[in-house]
């Protein structure tokens, strides 16, 4: 039994965790909900050491451990799965799988490799992945990476005597639908040596697999039901305190684009690295969502429009006129605006205060002669801060420190703000919780009826019918089909998967 | 994919292609260049940069720096000169003492460097920039500015003994540098050391002591100043606190030129090795060229830019600091 | 020209140069020590500035001294680089104290522009010695054959000097061949370097050395040795102790002593007895306030004698006969 | 800002110069004349050249670059503006500027384009920058005509009312640093890059071209300060500014700009290289012995820079 009893946890000045109480009991799945920002990463590294907590204890079977760092937490059998990806890109899998636990393979100080391998094939024939432990690790795809994680932590199946318990941050939300099974039952099967907390913003999921939920809201559990009578909407209303509109992709929202104004036009435009052609247009307040299996090819061509790839042949248009140079900066003086799916890579800049984020893409705007206008940036922040109603202390809050629903509001913003008729939105509601998802669909559809178009790439499928106009399957680079999705006419799921695999 | 995979296999051959396109040139221009007698000099030249080289690169292949070689190397050759003296003035006797005890020191040295960067979280750069001056102050301190000259004929035999033409000091260089690979490729450390240049705070989170590994690379990095600071007391029988003088800037940029990365986590001592060789090849081929003096330090420049460059994966990069 | 006339009872007396870490300087600063113990005052009362080879360095240390003394203070001083000499000579008289500079001086800069505060300035002339060190090495070498040169950082004065003496010898030496001649910065691992790049490219055709230094001489010989050479000749610059070690023993066939221990202890006395009142230097004929340090030659026939009188013992001088041993 | 940080983290940001008030003070305590206004300004604009070159290379830094080529760009800068001034004048210093400009511009592009490490491509442009030095001296000490030294740059070595002209230009150079740090969109972007250059490219910035003018900066001031020492010295020599690069450096380190960019800057150089300034004065002050000078550096600097860098802002030290 794993306990953790009134912890307390502070990052300068955030109130974090409020005198958490949480209990795992031996073979118990637990689902863990809440907001974004709502405290639900932390409360795991307390409990895998990669965080110190404040005040407060964590008990393991009644006795008081005290966590430095993950290695201890490893040693009493816990191991976590984190919501961002942990393999050190530049070893091998089976390094990566038995990293810090090499003593078994070391003879007279030189490491055996062909028992190490033998040893990581047995973890990963757990997952059904069939791959080289000797792959350098950066050569995997995401999913495949993810995988490997799992097969890391269920390593601790053999290396550990006694109970275990896993601590899986949002495992789901890069896996395909056949993975997540595959998951699930690992899960499942693992019961009589483990325990799980399993985080997702995908309540189906949650309800599913666990036995007991705990919600998290503001750093405080406000509920801990059964999971066998919970119920999607009842969660939701507690993790945000109030009632899910269910109207939610705002589909009464959804007005007719302009036919006659063509943004964007991709001619017969063959994209880096892909042998095929792909040519569409996109339409002043027109939502066009690309849908297709994870690596069939629909970031390449957000990327290509953006102006990062540049296309092997063919042309591409915006308003009209031809693109010759490719680059983002020059997309960006056209009006084009991009929501990168790594956030916290290419969308926001940690380190820089929220009115410093905004203008990163349209400081021309907000200067004369090179010289900022601070005041005038400060005053966009607000306004911006106001409209999103994005959680900071101030304009001059550090963007890195924020939770991922209020960064991507701000990276919405600066392109909102800066007038990008033309927005590439990349997964924008990804690792968000229902308000914050809530909110971006609102803004989705505010900047459709301000005439701008949109490019969707959906964390859902059910997102992308729900806000779209038009969709376009995507398979193997090519584009297969084109749906119209005007509202009461739209697509079922069904239509969309055939085409896609 | 195939196609980007094999030009990353051809790519890590790049630095050998660029030593030896060099060496031709060289030849070209002067066929005397192409000798054994002058491989030898550019191997006794090469030596105690190589072992100083070999010691940054594990600090390197960590993502940290190491600026503190010149001082250590300083503290170690003349520490090790005194005590040679001391102990009967021949490695035939006690005097061989001298070498564990070199080697000691440099670990001690390297151990204080690790320290004042893992605790004081200071950034290796400036730890190790500041301990380089307490070090070149220590060997000031120890030898009052004098020199330590050694003419112990057996361990001067590193440099006059020569076997198929080469001095001895290139075939113990040789062994340690094996050593050194060993630990690279075949040790946990050497292993983690991978870990913590590409991704620090993965494999901190995957439960690896970093502090400790990092303190452990930069001890393992005086050891190996510490031999390249015996050699280069081999070299030239005079230990002196000049003995540490123009290692920093040398060994970092053969680090690089060889193909490991700056930011960490790739490469290893082979491209040191390669690196090395490099520079010292266009150092001795700009003599045996007669490329005037004052076009020297340019055209260095100018051929360690292109050596970068063409072993750099810029597909990979998306930019450098 | 400052506060000139200021004197103090007891100035502090100060050694500004390059570095601790070669002989030559070494043997300055023990000169200074000498004298300084002729005062009855502890080696440490002589406060060592040291530049690194810096002359921003130089000059910023001189200034915090003069901030920290004032007047009360007597300054012996290798500028570093010439054009650091006029800075340092300037801020010296401005402070009212007392300077005496060696080796790097503009030619337009003058000790009696400045009354009493600049005492006096001693340079060597290295074009004659240097001359005659590549004498001896042409003679050993029989008059013919190739040889090559090593200088010090190129822009240095002295080893423009010691390359125009070597120049100078080589008009009468019409078969001695000049291969190569290459700036090794004074340091015995680059010499190392260069020359075995020589012996790759002139082989068997270098028949002797002439170097501007004998800190370079040793990476030579060494550079040889690793080659089983032992009798190539080699000549050296400066004197010190290893290289009149290595001059008995026939491996350098002669180097020059400018006797640094008896410059460092002069300078600084010119300087204090300046400061004192002890003479008056505007007093002085302008040949009292520039003029030339010994020089002596070295080679292997006298080079016992020349050990015993000045390396393992350093001579008793009085520091009050300023011009002793100067060169005339 | 948020009320509730804990007291350090709110001193963070003042510790470089509660750092810098604490020496001089440790110093005044040992001789209070140390203190007097008179000295302090002597002592300030004797670092005139050294802070000029420094602050230049805080932008480097400030994008998480390094600039080692910043001594041989001074070392040249001597050369040419020596050799220049009986034809050019003023004209000179124009020069001087222009060479420092574009080989702070090649290490930019060598950096951005070809994607040489900085640590290596400014070390090479510097050998190249040496060599023209070398080259263009003759490889000799040279020095100014007095009289087109006065009429050409006079008023750069002069003094009003006792503070000197060079001390007046410095501060106004800080200030134009400041002000394009943080009032400038280049200054801005210089941050950004140094904080996340990703987000700064996916923002449609060009960041290259900011790079390369952080670079192009940094060898212009460097060539600013070789023509301020050059001037002073009255000369110039393909050595002259040796001795410059690590006190350079270790100025930027200790006022509190980090080698990972995005944090600190040209203030925090200002007040390191007064750091830098009074710790080797001191050595005057406490009559350190020659042999012992390096080590007292050495770990008066580590202490400074353990008081002085804010690592709240280091996720990792590296
Ligand atoms: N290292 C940190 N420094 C400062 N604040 C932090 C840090 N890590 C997290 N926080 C803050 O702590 C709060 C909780 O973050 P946490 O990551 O635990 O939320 P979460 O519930 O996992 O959210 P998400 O659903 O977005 O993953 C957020 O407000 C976040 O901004
Ligand atoms: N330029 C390229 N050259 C070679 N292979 C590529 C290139 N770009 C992508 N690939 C390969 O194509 C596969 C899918 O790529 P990617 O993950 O970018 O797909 P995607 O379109 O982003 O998918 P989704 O939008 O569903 O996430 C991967 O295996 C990747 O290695
Ligand atoms: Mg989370
Ligand atoms: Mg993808």
């Amino acid at each position: 039994m794993f306990e953790l009893k009134n912890v307390e946890k502070r990052y300068m000045g955030v109130h974090v965790l409020k005198g958490v109480d949480f209990r795992i009991d031996d073979g118990e799945i637990i689902g863990l909900v809440g907001e974004n920002g709502a405290g639900k990463s932390t409360l795991m590294k307390v409990m895998y050491g990669a965080v110190q907590h404040d005040a407060g204890s964590v008990l393991v079977d009644g006795a008081a451990v005290n966590f430095r760092s993950p290695r201890d937490a490893m040693k009493m059998g816990v191991g976590m799965v984190y919501q961002e990806q942990s393999l050190i890109p530049n070893l091998t899998v089976m390094e990566n799988i038995f990293l810090g636990f090499e003593k078994p393979f070391v003879r007279f100080g030189a490491i055996r490799w062909k028992k190490m391998a033998q040893a990581a094939r047995r973890q990963l024939a757990k997952v059904k992945l069939d791959i080289d432990p000797a792959t350098i690790t950066s050569h995997l795809t995401f999913a495949q990476r993810q995988l490997v994680e799992l097969a890391k932590v269920l390593a601790l199946e053999e290396r550990v005597e006694g109970r275990l318990v896993i601590l899986l941050d949002e495992p789901t939300s890069v896996l395909s639908r056949d993975e997540i099974d595959l998951l699930f039952s690992v899960v499942r099967a693992l019961r009589r040596r483990a325990s799980f907390i399993f985080v997702s913003h995908r309540l189906d999921e949650i309800i599913d697999l666990s036995d007991r939920i705990y919600v998290l809201k503001d750093g405080s559990v406000v509920d801990v039901l059964d999971a066998r009578h919970a119920d999607i909407g009842t969660i939701q209303k507690k993790m945000v305190g109030r009632d899910i509109n269910t109207e939610y992709y705002r589909e009464d929202r959804q007005a007719p684009y302009d036919e006659d104004k063509v943004l964007l036009e991709l001619d017969h435009v063959r994209i880096a690295g892909r042998g095929n052609d792909v040519s569409l247009r996109l339409h002043a307040g027109e939502v066009l969502a690309l849908v297709g299996v994870e690596g069939s090819g629909r970031e390449p061509i957000l990327r290509t429009i953006f102006g990062m790839l540049k296309p092997e042949k063919g042309t591409l248009r915006i308003r009209g006129e031809p693109m010759r140079a490719f680059s983002p900066a020059r997309s960006v003086a056209h009006g084009v605006g991009y929501v990168p799916r790594e956030r916290k890579v290419e969308g926001i800049a940690s380190g820089m205060n929220v009115f410093e984020n905004m203008t990163l893409s349209q400081m021309r705007n907000y200067s004369r002669g090179g010289v900022l206008d601070i005041g005038a940036e400060r005053a966009l922040a607000r306004e911006w801060i106001g409209k999103l109603s994005i959680k900071v202390p101030s304009e001059y809050a550090d963007c890195g420190n924020l939770s991922g629903g209020n960064q991507q509001k701000v990276v919405l913003a600066k392109w909102r703000s800066g007038g990008s008729e033309i927005i590439l939105l990349d997964h924008p509601t990804r690792g968000l919780d229902i308000g914050a998802k809530v909110d971006v669909y609102g803004m989705i559809r505010d900047m459709s009826a301000a005439g701008v178009g949109i490019i969707l790439v959906a964390d859902t499928l059910e997102e992308a019918i729900g806000l779209s106009h038009t969709i376009a399957v995507i398979k193997d680079g090519e584009i297969r089909k084109w749906f119209n999705c005007q509202p009461g006419a739209k697509p079922s799921l069904y239509d969309l998967i055939q085409h896609m695999v | 994919m195939n196609r980007f995979l094999a030009m990353d296999a051809l790519r890590k051959w790049v630095p050998l292609l660029v030593l030896v396109g060099l060496c031709l040139f060289f030849t070209v221009v002067n066929p005397n260049f192409l000798s054994l007698r002058n491989f030898a000099r550019i191997a006794i030249s090469a030596t105690p940069a190589l072992m100083v080289a070999v010691g940054v690169t594990f600090v390197i292949l960590m993502g940290s720096i190491d600026l503190s070689m010149e001082g250590t190397v300083a503290v170690c050759a003349v520490l090790f000169a005194l005590a040679l003296n001391a102990l009967g003035g021949s490695i035939a006797g006690w005097g061989w003492v001298a070498i564990p005890g070199a080697l000691l020191v440099g670990a001690a040295l390297g151990a204080v460097n690790g320290m004042v960067h893992v605790m004081l979280r200071i950034p290796s750069f400036m730890a190790s920039l500041s301990l380089g001056f307490v070090g070149i102050g220590l060997s000031l301190l120890i030898t009052g500015g004098n020199r330590i000259l050694i003419d112990d004929p057996l361990f001067r035999s590193l440099l006059t003994v020569r076997v198929w033409g080469f001095p001895l000091m290139a075939y113990a260089a040789l062994g340690c540098l094996l050593v050194a690979w060993f630990i690279q490729d075949h040790t946990t450390m050497g292993r983690n050391f991978y870990a913590v240049g590409g991704a620090e705070d993965l494999a901190r989170a995957s439960g690896l002591d970093v502090g400790r590994l990092r303190i452990i690379g930069f001890v393992l990095a005086g050891v190996f100043y510490a031999l390249g600071a015996i050699f280069a007391v081999a070299r030239l029988g005079i230990a002196e606190t000049e003995t540490g003088r123009n290692f920093m800037f040398m060994s970092i940029t053969s680090v690089v030129v060889g193909g490991t990365a700056l930011r960490g986590g790739a490469g290893g001592v082979w491209n040191t090795l390669v690196g090395v060789l490099i520079v010292n090849v266009i150092g001795n081929g700009m003599v045996v060229i007669g490329l005037a003096d004052y076009f020297q330090d340019g055209v260095l420049g100018l051929l360690v830019i292109a050596a970068v460059y063409l072993s750099t994966n810029r597909q990979s990069l998306s930019f450098v600091k | 020209p400052g506060r000139a006339g200021a004197v103090t009872a007891n100035p502090r007396i100060a050694w500004s140069y390059r570095d601790r870490t070669n002989p030559y300087w070494n043997a300055i600063v023990s000169g200074g020590n000498a004298f300084v113990r002729s005062l009855g005052m502890p080696e440490s009362a002589l406060i060592n500035l040291i530049n690194e080879g810096s002359s921003e360095k130089s000059l910023a240390d001189i200034q915090s001294l003069l901030s920290r003394y004032g007047s009360g203070v007597a300054l012996a001083v290798d500028p570093n680089d010439m054009p650091n000499c006029r800075p340092v000579v300037e801020a010296v008289s401005k402070a009212g104290a007392y300077v005496s500079t060696i080796w790097n001086k503009t030619d337009d800069l003058h000790p009696w522009d400045f009354g009493d505060n600049y005492v006096s300035h001693m340079t060597w002339s290295d074009v004659g010695p240097s001359e005659q060190t590549a004498r001896v090495l042409f003679d050993a070498m029989g008059g013919k054959g190739g040889v090559v040169h090593l200088g010090g950082i190129a822009s240095n004065n002295p080893a423009i000097e010691r390359l125009a003496g070597f120049r100078n010898a080589l008009k009468a030496y019409p078969n001695i061949q000049l291969l190569a001649v290459q700036a090794a910065d004074w340091d015995t691992q680059k010499a190392n370097q260069v020359m075995s790049g020589f012996l790759t490219r002139y082989g068997d055709s270098i028949k002797g050395v002439h170097c501007a230094s004998d800190t370079m001489a040793y990476g030579v010989i060494e550079a040889l040795r690793a080659e089983g050479i032992e009798d190539m000749p080699v000549v050296s610059y400066d004197g010190n102790p290893q290289a009149v070690e290595l001059v008995t023993q026939g491996k350098i066939l002669a180097t020059v002593f400018t006797n640094p221990y008896w410059a460092g202890g002069i300078t600084a006395a010119l300087a204090y007895y300046a400061a004192t009142g002890a003479f008056k230097p505007s007093a002085e004929p302008h040949e009292h306030r520039e003029f030339l340090g010994p020089t002596i030659l070295v080679t292997t026939k006298d080079a016992r004698e020349f050990k015993a009188r000045y390396i393992d013992t350093n001579p008793q001088y009085d520091w009050k006969n300023f011009w002793a041993l100067a060169s005339k | 800002m948020s009320g509730d940080l804990t007291l350090t983290e709110r001193m963070r940001r003042h510790f470089p110069w509660i750092t810098l008030v604490s020496v001089l003070l440790v110093v005044g305590m040992k001789d209070i004349n140390f203190l007097a206004p008179e000295n302090l300004v002597n002592l300030a604009s004797d670092f005139v050249p050294l802070l000029i070159m420094a602050v230049g290379m805080t932008f480097v830094i400030y994008i998480g670059g390094i600039d080692l080529s910043s001594q041989s760009i001074a070392n040249m800068a001597t050369v040419l503006a020596t050799i220049s001034l009986p034809a050019l004048g003023v004209g000179a210093g124009l020069l001087v500027i222009v060479a420092g400009l574009v080989a702070g511009a090649v290490s930019g592009v060598v950096t951005t384009r070809l994607k040489v490490p900085s640590f290596i491509s400014t070390l090479a442009v510097g050998g190249i920058a040496l060599s023209v030095g070398q080259y263009a001296s003759g490889q000799q000490a040279l020095h100014m005509d007095m009289a087109q030294r006065l009429h050409a740059f006079g008023w750069l070595v002069g003094q009003t009312a006792g503070i000197p002209h060079a001390l007046v230009l410095a501060l106004l150079i800080v200030a134009a640093a400041w002000f394009i740090q943080v009032r400038m969109v280049p200054g801005r972007t210089f941050k950004a890059i140094g904080a996340a250059e990703p987000a700064v490219i996916a923002s449609g910035i060009r960041a290259e071209r900011y790079r390369v003018l952080a670079f192009a900066l940094s060898g212009m001031f460097a060539a600013l300060a070789g023509l301020v020492f050059s001037v002073r010295l009255s000369g110039g020599s393909p050595t002259l500014a040796e001795g410059f690069l690590l006190p350079a450096i270790v100025a930027v380190l200790v006022g509190g700009t980090p080698l990972t960019g995005g944090v600190g800057g040209v203030l925090n150089t200002l007040i390191g290289t007064m750091i830098v300034a009074v710790v080797r004065a001191s050595m005057i002050y406490f009559s350190i012995p020659a042999t012992g000078q390096q080590i007292f550096f050495g770990v008066v600097l580590i202490i400074a820079i353990a008081t002085t860098i804010d690592r709240s802002k280091m996720r990792i030290v590296k």
